[in-house]
């Protein structure tokens, strides 16, 4: 059979998210790179106790960050009002303002959402490592602060390093711009971020695209995530049919 | 202790800080005043400037209203395009900075310690923070210039003996640029140095707003800004 | 010991690995035998080949004088492209492979043990080998085949109790098809069992040709190569 | 000033190479992907007591290992049969073939050139590591094998893996199909392989390339080698001019 990835809708393309799953959700923070209509298919579905990990717990309501104006922001934080997460693993959880709490702060502070915080680079080697069968590396990131607290350091060539696990997920939503049928993705400028380390980490990458092609479609040079690391393609509609003008 | 002159601004800040960058370096700007930095580029310096949100080299930011959601920088807001850029997900965005390709980074900082140590990431009242690319930035740039205020809005020193609050890196920070003075962090554990301070301050009135001790220069200047 | 019967040729062999790979899986097919088994994929079952050489998804080898040095595959063997292809580099090669994101691999042995441990790589009478990417597919691929003729050259078996050559990988061989049979390796330390013979060998006669003991499966079939 | 990395000549680009060097040399081991005018200039420059890093030893000459025929292989062999190579550093050093020694292998033989074997999922995270800033990974690759020798091994989640450190160079010689003047690079088909993780390792990284164009002259989403990683870059002449028909 030819292979073809494609999911004829949202709803489909989440359906088999349990309870206590822990979910990568792709992009940077802003309105680029973001799974919107696999997040709102997913407050549908309504699975709980979730574990989601990314750079933000959704911080564009709040700041607009990355969100072009006027446009209401969609992200993590609308699992977090629907009481559906139990935990964030996260770089930058919250908003730049403590006087403009977002979702997540509330729950956070509400004792009701538990946290981890990750620098950055370090979240996204730990995905890359889950991809690529690391089980475990020394970064020079966060020794002797209180992120490296508990974690083993050792000491190479003279400077510390910190032992990082790798961070696998059941499932990562994520975000490109094209993909082919057999699920090799493209994505646009700095929309990428997060999208291939989830890809590579999780047991199921559900990917949504704005546009999907055939094979071919997309010049094997300039194949970002290979369809390897991809097990579900849905497009989004056209905006216009769809009457959500999400970016 | 009252100031004995006005204290610089912002601006002012990023201008200092951005005499710092040399011709053809690779820099990342982290928020705030840092961001500011690339408006006073010195004529003849020909910068690469690096994004966490994985970009290498881009235009100024986009006008209003010109924005592209697929082109940001680390602070969410919109550039605008240039020719020879490169973009890249996070875990290369970070093997960059981790791996010693970014000269030069400049950050805020809630406090910067003599040793150099910093802080800027978690204000113990809030009780959670951001780390975003701060831990990464302070150990991989080959090397970290603070910009800050001096004092923070209640007056208190930020330049001290030993942080108080969460550190983002040990001995990192090698230059500190205020709005009274500019401060060299020595290598090897050795100490503060002043080497500019604002027009109408002295080595003193410096001092008097510095809870951490320093030496001064014997080529102490007033601060250079071209 | 004379054989019962001749013995099976590569291409047969190829034919029978080929019948383990189920439509859609991600194969990587070793150096030798294993090359071959891309001209048996049943019908009906499509497969998407990865290489070492940085590339998922391809055409058959390239024809005679049409080679494109920027199209190999692992053996350096010129490829004919296809639409729907991916290149990457040798990081994200073995990213791919390490982190289990390979169905099935077909390898070439020099020895098997009754663990499943492969010796594959280096044979001590040369001193010098070429591991090249075996150590990584052995313990990367969900499913590790071995390919091989069931003896060496001089006789010798190839299937052991433990392997005397350098080892490529511990208990990762699945299953070991050669010219004469087709024997899995039980999980968990639980030995080899015999489930296929060649035509004209039965268990007795396969056991004479194998150092380590095998158990024999109740349902023993002929090969089955459709 | 306007950044160009572009370095005039093949001589110029590889002048301050000394005595005692770590390299590594890019390609897969074939002609693709493999940097022959950067080879020939080291060899006719003359630095001696080497250490080569690459996937290969020079394994073109005996095999025709991805050269097309009747064209004369340029590999690694001409820097060994030219005395300046002391170490080799491969997965693949030698000829599929025992009665077909590389040039390398008689050098072995011989005791004049010493030898560490590497998987080549190992060499290529090796590099990767050394370029990105980790000291060193949990491997599974080699766990209970000759290659672990003399390596700590640690079990993780049930699972035996070695520790294998970052390997760093001074220089990289690469190849690349299209640069642009900042150092932003383009590779071919399966020629990219080792190029990547090999500009990211080295301190000063060279690459050779087939053209050389003005700042977007690549598509920004087709950079594979982004310029932090490059510090000079040389065209090929092209080939009618120069008498060599290389590919």
């Amino acid at each position: 059979m030819p292979i073809d990835k494609t999911v004829n809708n949202f709803a489909d393309a989440v359906s088999d998210i349990s309870d206590g799953s822990v979910l990568m959700i792709g992009g940077f923070g802003g309105a680029g790179g973001m799974p919107h209509l696999l997040m709102l298919a997913l407050r549908d579905q309504g699975a709980r106790n979730l574990t989601i990990i990314g750079n933000t717990a959704g911080i564009a309501a709040p700041t607009g960050f990355g969100w072009p104006e006027g446009v209401e922001p969609i992200d993590h934080a609308i699992l977090i009002e629907n009481g559906q997460i139990a935990k964030v693993i996260a770089s930058f959880p919250v908003s730049g303002s403590v006087s403009r709490p977002n979702a997540f702060e509330i729950g956070f502070r509400a004792g009701e959402i538990e946290l981890e915080v990750v620098p950055q680079g370090t979240l996204a080697e730990r995905m890359r490592a889950a991809g690529a069968g690391i089980a475990a590396f020394y970064t020079p990131t966060a020794a002797g602060t209180m992120l490296a607290e508990g974690k083993e350091s050792r000491v190479f060539d003279g400077r510390v390093y910190v032992l990082e696990r790798a961070l696998h997920a059941d499932f990562a939503l994520i975000r490109a711009k094209t993909a082919d049928t057999l699920g090799n993705l493209a994505y646009a400028g700095t929309s990428r971020t997060f999208n291939p380390p989830m890809a590579a980490a999780a047991m199921v990458t559900i990917a949504e695209v704005d546009e999907i092609v055939e094979p071919g479609g997309i010049d094997p040079e300039r194949v970002d995530t290979p369809s390897i690391y991809v097990q579900r393609i849905v497009a989004r509609p056209p905006m216009a049919e769809d009457g959500v003008a999400l970016p | 202790m009252t100031d004995p002159a006005p204290r610089l601004g912002r601006e002012v800040i990023a201008m200092r800080v951005a005499r710092e960058f040399r011709d053809g370096e690779v820099v990342n700007l982290g928020i705030g005043i840092p961001t500011l930095c690339s408006d006073f580029v010195p004529h003849g310096v020909q910068l690469m400037y690096h994004s966490e949100s994985g970009l290498l080299n881009c235009g100024p930011l986009a006008d209003d209203g010109d924005g592209d959601v697929d082109l940001i920088n680390a602070g969410g807001q919109f550039l605008s395009p240039i020719p020879g850029m490169a973009f890249f997900d996070s875990a290369e965005a970070f093997a960059m900075i981790r791996g010693g390709h970014v000269d030069v980074t400049a950050l805020g900082a809630l406090q910067v310690s003599e040793m150099g140590d910093l802080a800027n990431w978690f204000l113990p009242s809030r009780g959670v923070g951001n780390v975003g690319g701060a831990m990464d930035l302070a150990v991989g740039a080959k090397r970290v210039i603070v910009a800050m205020e001096h004092n923070g809005r209640d007056g208190t020193p930020k330049i001290v003996p030993e942080c108080s609050f969460p550190l983002t890196g040990r001995g990192c920070v090698g230059l500190i640029v205020t709005d009274i003075a500019v401060i060299e962090v020595l290598p090897e554990g050795g100490g503060l140095r002043l080497i500019e301070h604002a027009p109408g301050w002295d080595a003193a009135s410096i001092q008097s707003q510095t809870e951490a001790e320093f030496s001064v220069s014997q080529d102490l200047t007033e601060i250079t800004l071209v």
